[in-house]
C-alpha cells in the first residue's frame, strides 16, 4: 500500500539511415531500387518547388511563402506509405506532401500569392487546404479519422503540426478525442526545432514531444525527420495500424527548418550561424543521395538530369500559375453559402456595378 | 429587395398556436427538438447528434432523451468536454460527408469553440471555393429567465450574426422549434440553432408527428397591427405578445415580427412592417451595443427611414454582464419595458 | 543507431490509510494528534456544509448547488498543507477547501444562490472566484503561480480541475505554460470519476491522468483522494517543491461525488446503484474516524459533539445568509469598470427610475 | 448625455498632424507603440510584455523591438504559442498586482483566447464586486491592406465592443498611438488594443519622446466641416480624410470624426458633429451586419433622427470571409466608395 508504480511508458527513437550514410539494415524497409530512387527525386522536387517558390516571392509575385526547405525526408516519407483513400489534413508547411498527393504545384502557389482558388483541389483529392491558426487543423484530422472508423473504410487520416502547434488547446483536444474513439488518424509532428522565433525547447518542458502521446494513452514514437527510411517505416506501422482499427498514433519527426520562417522572417535575429550549419549537415537530400550512390543506384549525371527535370516540372508549374485569369471579384461572395442569400446578392450587385464601372 | 411576403409564413389564428393538426401531440419547445433529431435520424443515416452529456443522459435539457437507446452510440456519441474538439471533430465529418448535430450544453461555453466554428466550419465553403462544405447544426440552449447559475444564461447571437458563414437560428415556439430544426439539418451549410432556455419547457403547443419544415431566412408574423411594430426572437417573442395584448386594452394596435432566422435577415418583412406601421421596438436580451438590435435599426433606418415617425426603440440587456439569478429580473426585457417603450415612441 | 528507448516515465501512486483502516506507518506523515482531529473535524464540517446547501436548494433557496460529497479527504489534505501565502484558484466544488481558505460560508451560499455579493471575499484571502467555464481557471493557476515566482514570494498557487477538465485545451495550455515558466504552481485534479454523466474512462484514453504530467516535463502523482494522509503528503511535496523554486506538479486524487453533479442532475440516470455503494464503502470520512477510533483519539460521544456542532456552525451561516439584504440592482453597473462609463450610467439611471417606480 | 467636447481634442492645423513639439523625432505607428511600451515600462516595474516572438524577436512587426534588451526575460516574455494561455496567465498576473501588456500575433488568432478575454479579463471585477481587477493591455495588429496571408487581415472589433466589460481602443495614427496606449496600459480594465497594420508603416509622425497620455473614451475631429459627418476608426480615418480632401475640390465640407474609442464610444463628439451636419457616412472594415457601423446608426437613430437630412450610410466591409491578397482591394472601403456614399447621402 505504500508508493507503488501504477503506470510506465518508453518512448522509442528510431534511425535508420545515419546523416554520415550509415544503414541499419536490420530495420531498413524492404524497398526496390526504383522506389529509392522515387524518394529521392520527389525530394528534389520539393526541394526545387520550394526554392522557387521563394524566388516569385522575391519577384512580387507572391505574398508570402512558408519555406519547407529541410524538412523534405519527412513529407516524402510519409507520402510513400500512404494508400489513395487515405486523406491529408496539413498544417501549412506540407506543400511537398499536397504536391504528392495529388494536388496541382500551379494551385499552392495561387494560394500563396493571395488567390482563393488555390484551395480547389481537384476532385477526388482526399486533401483539405491549408489550416493557417495553428494547430487547428488537428481536431478535423481526428474527426476524418472518426469518419473513416464509421464508415469502416480501409483508409487514415494523417493530420500535420509544427512543434509550436503541440502547445495549442487544439493539439491536445485532437489527441484525447482521437484516442477515446480509437479514429483512424495518424498524428504528425514536424518538429523543426523553431516556432518562428521560439525553440523548441522552450515551447515545452518535456524532452521529447513524442512521448505526449503517452496522456492520451496512444501510441508515441520519435523518429529522424531528416531520415527517409526512418519516416517511411513509422508511417507505415501507424498508418497500418489506423486503417486495421487499432488507433491512433503521434510521430514526432525531428528536423530543421533551413529557412526562415516564411519569406517575411529573418532567421538570422533569433538564431545562430552554427546551429544552421549543424543542420545543414544533416540535410535530408544529400544525405539520401550518398545513400543512393552508395549503393550505386546513382550518379552526377542522373543527378543532373534529375535537377534539370525538376527545374523544367516546377517551371510548368510556374506557367499554370501565371496563366490562370484573375479571379472574378464575383468570387468574393458566390461560395459563402450554398444559395447566395438576398442581402448577400445586393452587396455582389454593388460589387459588380463598380467593377463595370 | 428579395421576394416578397414568404409563403410559409403562418398566420396563427391566436397568438402563437401553429397551423397543426389540432389532433397533433402537444410538445415543448425541447419535446419539438428531439422530435426533429429523431425523425430525421430515422430518415438519413448520415446524421450524427454529439456533445457532452447527449447520450445517456438525454442531454441536460433532455432534447436529446431516447436517441442513443434508438440509433446507438455510433450515431449518438457523448464526447470528452471539449468544445473545440467537439467542433473541430464536426468539421472533420462533415466534410467527409456526415451531417453532425453537435450540441454545445450553454451558450456560455460556446467560447472555446469560436475557432472551429468562425475560422473554420463558416468558412470551409469558401475557402475551397466550393469545393468542400461543412453541413453540420450547432444547437445549443440560450438566454436568460430560469434563475441558472453564472455563465448559465448568455445571449452571444451578435457574435455570429456578426460573422459571415453561419446561419443562425432562433425558433420561439414548437411548432417553428421542430420545423426549423428540421431546416438546418437538411441545409447544406452550417447553422447556429439556439435554444431558448427559458422557454424550453414554458409551454406545449400542437406539433405534428411527420416531419415539415419551416424555410430558413423568413420571418413570422405572429399578430398583425397597425400602429407599431415590435420585432424579437426567442423568449423575447411571448413578451412582445404579451406586451401587444396589454397595449391593445388601451386601443393600440401591435404587429410582431418573430424573426426566426438571424443570419441572413428576412429583410422585407422587417420592413414592411416598419413602412405600415411607421413605429418600431427592438427587443433582445443581448446586451444592448452592437447587438443584433443595432443592425435592425441600421436597415430601417436604410430602407424605412422617410416613413418612420420615431426613433426605432431598442428594449435590450444592459451593456453589463449577465447578473446571476438574483437580479437577471432586473436586466431582462420584461412587458412592462416593452409597454413603455411603445407609448414613448407613439408619443414621440 | 536502431530503435533506441529516449524516454521512461513512471507513475506512482500513494496510499497511506487504507479503506478498511489499514495504516502504512512509513509513509504516515507527522502529525500530531490534535492536527488529526481537526482534520477530521474539517472534513465533517464540510459533509455538514454541503447536505445544507442541498436542503436549501431543495426549499427552493438556492439555485442550483455542486455537491462535494466525498471529495471532503482531497479539500482537507490540501488545505493541511497550505500556508498563508498561498493562493487558491478553486473550479466550483471546492466549497470546503474555500471555507478552510477562509471565505465565509455564508457568501458561498450566496454565491450559489444566484448573488455576485458571494464572490467578494474579504480582504486578504487569497482565493478567486469559482470558475463555471470548465477548465478555464488552470491558466490563472499558471498565472499567479508566475507571478509568485517573478516576486520571489514563498509561496504557490494551487489550482482545481476535475477529470472532465483534463479533457479541455485550457488543461493543456496551462500545464505547459506552467512547465516552460517554472512557475509555483500546483494542479490538483479531483477525479471522482465522472463529469457529469461522462465516466472517467471516457474522458480519456490513458490510463491514469497523473501521467499527463510527463507531456510538460512535470511530475506528476496519483493519490486515494480519500486517504487524507496521502492527500496531505502529496500535497505538502508539491507545495514545498512549488515555493522553493522547484516548479510546478500535477497530482490527481481519485475519488468519487457521492451525490449527484448538482442539484439539477439525476445521476441515477447513468450510473449504478453497486458502483454507488462501492464507493459509499469508500468515503473518506469514516475512514478517518475509525482511524482516529483506532488509534484511541475518538470516540462516539466526541462524534455526537462535532457533529451538533458542525449543526451549529451551519446554522450561522445560513443565518449570515439570509440577513443579507437584498443586493441593490444598481450593482448590475458599478463593477463592469472601475469608473462607470456615460452610456452605462445612463442605462443604470434608467433601471433605477424604474426600480423607484 | 456626458460632458461636452473633451478637453483633449486635437485640432490639428493640417489633416492628421498632431500638436506635437516640431522637433519630436517623426516615427511609425509600429515605433510610437514600442516607444509607449518602452517609457511605460521604465517608469511602472509591474509591467509586463508577454507573447509569442515579442522578445528575441521584437514581435513580427518589430512593435517590441528592443525591449528584451532593456528589461530582461522576466518582464518581456515570449510565450509559448498558445493564446489561450497568454491571456489566462495575464489574467493571474493582473489580479496579484501586474500589469501585463499581452500580444495576439494578429488579429485573426484572437478567437483561441476569446473565453479567458470574455469570460475572465472582461468580467473578474464585476464578478467579484470590485475586489479584484484585471488591469491589462491586449495589443494585436488588425484589419486589411497589406497583402497578408489569409486569417492575417480580419477586423473583429465588434465582438468585443458588444462584450461588456473590456475596452476597445484603436489609434489611426502614430501620435494617439502612443499617447493612447499609455492610457490602456494606466487603466484599471482590461483594454483591447487595435493596431491598424495598414498604417503600421505607412507614414510618419512627430511623437513627444517624453509620456503623455490621450484618453480613452473620447473621439478626435480632424477635420471639421458642416456639409456631412465622416465617422471612422483606425486605417479608416486616413481613407475619410483623403474623400474629405477630395470631396473639397467640389466645394463639400466634411467633417471627419476619429472615433479612438470604439468602447466607450464617445457619443456626444458623434452626435454632436452629426446634429450640425445633418448627414453621416459611417466607415469601417469589417462586415457589415452587426458591425460597429451598426451601432453607430442606431446611435444617431436615437439621438439625432429629428436632425438627418438623410438615412446614415455605411461603407464597409462586405458580409463575407475576408478575401485574400489578390481580391482584398474589392473588399476594402476605399475613398471612392466614401466619396460615393457622401454623395447619395447629399443628394438623398
Ligand atoms: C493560432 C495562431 N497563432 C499564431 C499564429 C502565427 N504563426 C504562424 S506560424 C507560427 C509558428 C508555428 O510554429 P510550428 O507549429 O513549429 O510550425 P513551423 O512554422 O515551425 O512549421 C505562428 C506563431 C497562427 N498562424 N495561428
Ligand atoms: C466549458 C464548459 N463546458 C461545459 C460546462 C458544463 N459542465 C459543468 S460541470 C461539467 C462536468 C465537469 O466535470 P469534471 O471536470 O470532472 O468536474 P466535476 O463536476 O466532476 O467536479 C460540465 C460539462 C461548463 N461548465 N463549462
Ligand atoms: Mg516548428
Ligand atoms: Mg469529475
Amino acid at each position: 500500500m505504500p508508493r507503488t508504480i501504477i503506470h510506465e511508458c518508453a518512448v522509442e527513437r528510431l534511425e535508420i539511415l545515419g546523416p554520415e550514410g550509415q544503414l541499419d539494415t536490420e530495420l531498413m524497409p524492404e524497398l526496390d531500387d526504383e522506389t529509392v530512387r522515387a524518394l529521392y527525386r520527389d525530394m528534389v522536387r520539393m526541394r526545387t518547388f520550394d526554392d522557387k517558390a521563394v524566388k516569385l516571392q522575391r519577384q512580387g509575385r507572391m505574398g508570402t511563402w512558408a519555406q519547407l526547405k529541410g524538412q523534405e525526408a519527412i513529407q516524402a516519407g510519409v507520402a510513400l506509405a500512404m494508400i489513395e483513400s487515405d486523406w491529408l489534413i496539413p498544417a501549412f508547411r506540407e506543400h511537398g506532401l499536397m504536391l504528392l498527393r495529388g494536388v496541382p504545384g500551379h494551385l499552392i502557389y495561387a494560394y500563396w500569392a493571395g488567390d482563393e482558388r488555390g484551395a480547389s483541389f481537384p476532385e477526388g483529392v482526399r486533401c483539405l487546404p491549408i489550416a493557417v491558426p495553428v494547430g487547428s487543423q488537428l481536431t478535423h484530422g481526428a474527426g476524418i479519422g472518426l469518419s473513416l472508423k464509421l464508415r469502416g473504410e480501409h483508409a487514415a487520416a494523417v493530420t500535420f503540426g509544427g512543434d509550436g502547434a503541440t502547445s495549442e488547446g487544439d493539439f491536445h483536444e485532437a489527441l484525447n478525442f482521437a484516442g477515446v474513439f480509437g479514429t483512424k488518424t495518424v498524428f504528425v509532428i514536424q518538429n523543426n526545432q523553431w516556432a518562428i522565433s521560439m525553440p523548441r525547447k522552450r515551447q515545452t518542458s518535456s524532452p521529447t514531444l513524442a512521448q505526449k502521446a503517452d496522456a492520451y494513452g496512444i501510441p508515441g514514437l520519435q523518429v529522424d525527420g531528416n531520415d527517409v527510411f526512418a519516416v517511411y517505416t513509422a508511417a507505415v506501422e501507424a498508418f497500418e495500424r489506423a486503417r486495421s482499427g487499432g488507433g491512433p498514433s503521434l510521430i514526432e519527426a525531428v528536423t530543421y527548418r533551413l529557412g526562415d520562417h516564411t519569406t517575411a522572417d529573418d532567421a538570422t535575429r533569433y538564431r545562430t550561424g552554427e546551429e544552421l550549419e549543424y543542420w545543414q549537415r544533416r540535410d535530408p537530400i544529400p544525405r539520401l543521395r550518398r545513400h543512393l550512390e552508395g549503393r550505386g543506384l546513382w550518379d552526377a549525371e542522373q543527378d543532373q538530369a534529375l535537377k534539370e527535370e525538376a527545374v523544367r516540372w516546377v517551371a510548368s508549374q510556374v506557367d499554370a500559375f501565371n496563366a490562370m485569369p484573375m479571379a472574378d471579384p464575383g468570387d468574393i461572395f458566390r461560395f459563402m453559402y450554398h444559395e447566395v442569400p438576398p442581402a448577400l446578392a445586393e452587396q455582389l450587385e454593388w460589387l459588380e456595378r463598380e467593377v463595370r464601372a | 429587395m428579395n421576394a416578397g411576403r414568404p409563403l410559409h409564413t403562418r398566420e396563427p389564428e391566436h397568438g402563437l398556436h401553429a397551423v397543426a393538426p389540432a389532433a397533433s401531440p402537444k410538445l415543448t419547445i425541447a419535446q419539438a427538438v428531439c422530435g426533429a433529431l429523431a425523425s430525421e435520424m430515422e430518415r438519413d443515416e448520415r446524421i450524427i447528434v454529439l456533445g457532452e452529456d447527449v447520450g445517456i443522459n438525454g442531454g441536460v435539457f433532455r432534447a436529446t432523451d431516447g436517441l442513443l437507446a434508438q440509433f446507438g452510440p455510433e450515431r449518438v456519441m457523448d464526447t470528452p468536454l471539449a468544445e473545440g474538439a467537439i467542433i473541430g471533430v464536426s468539421v472533420g465529418l462533415a466534410v467527409t460527408g456526415f451531417r453532425p448535430v453537435a450540441e454545445i450544453q450553454f451558450m456560455g461555453f460556446v467560447y472555446p469553440a469560436v475557432n472551429q466554428i468562425l475560422a473554420h466550419a463558416a468558412r470551409m465553403r469558401n475557402r475551397t471555393r466550393g469545393r468542400l462544405q461543412v453541413p453540420m447544426v450547432i444547437r445549443m440552449p440560450y438566454g436568460g429567465g430560469i434563475h441558472a447559475p453564472e455563465s448559465h444564461s448568455e445571449s452571444y447571437e451578435a457574435l455570429f450574426v456578426h460573422s459571415p458563414g453561419i446561419k443562425v437560428v432562433v425558433p420561439s415556439n414548437p411548432y417553428d422549434a421542430k420545423g426549423l430544426l428540421i431546416s438546418a439539418i437538411r441545409d447544406e451549410d452550417p447553422v447556429m440553432f439556439l435554444e431558448p432556455k427559458r422557454i424550453y419547457r414554458a409551454f406545449r403547443e400542437p406539433v405534428p408527428d411527420e416531419s415539415y419544415t419551416v424555410p430558413i431566412g423568413t420571418a413570422a408574423v405572429p399578430r398583425t397591427g397597425g400602429d407599431v411594430t415590435l420585432i424579437a426572437w426567442g423568449a423575447m417573442v411571448r413578451i412582445c405578445l404579451d406586451a401587444a395584448a396589454a397595449l391593445e386594452k388601451d386601443g393600440v394596435s401591435v404587429e410582431v415580427v418573430d424573426l426566426r432566422t438571424l443570419n441572413p435577415l428576412d429583410r422585407d418583412t422587417l420592413i414592411e412592417s416598419v413602412v405600415k406601421t411607421g413605429r418600431a421596438v427592438v427587443v433582445h436580451e443581448a446586451p444592448r451595443t452592437a447587438g443584433v438590435g443595432a443592425e435592425i435599426v441600421a436597415l430601417i433606418n436604410e430602407h424605412a427611414l422617410l416613413q418612420l415617425e420615431a426613433p426605432v426603440s431598442r428594449v435590450t440587456g444592459f451593456d453589463t454582464v449577465m447578473p446571476y439569478a438574483r437580479l437577471e429580473e432586473h436586466y431582462l426585457p420584461n412587458r412592462d419595458r416593452v409597454v413603455a417603450a411603445v407609448r414613448n415612441v407613439l408619443e414621440f
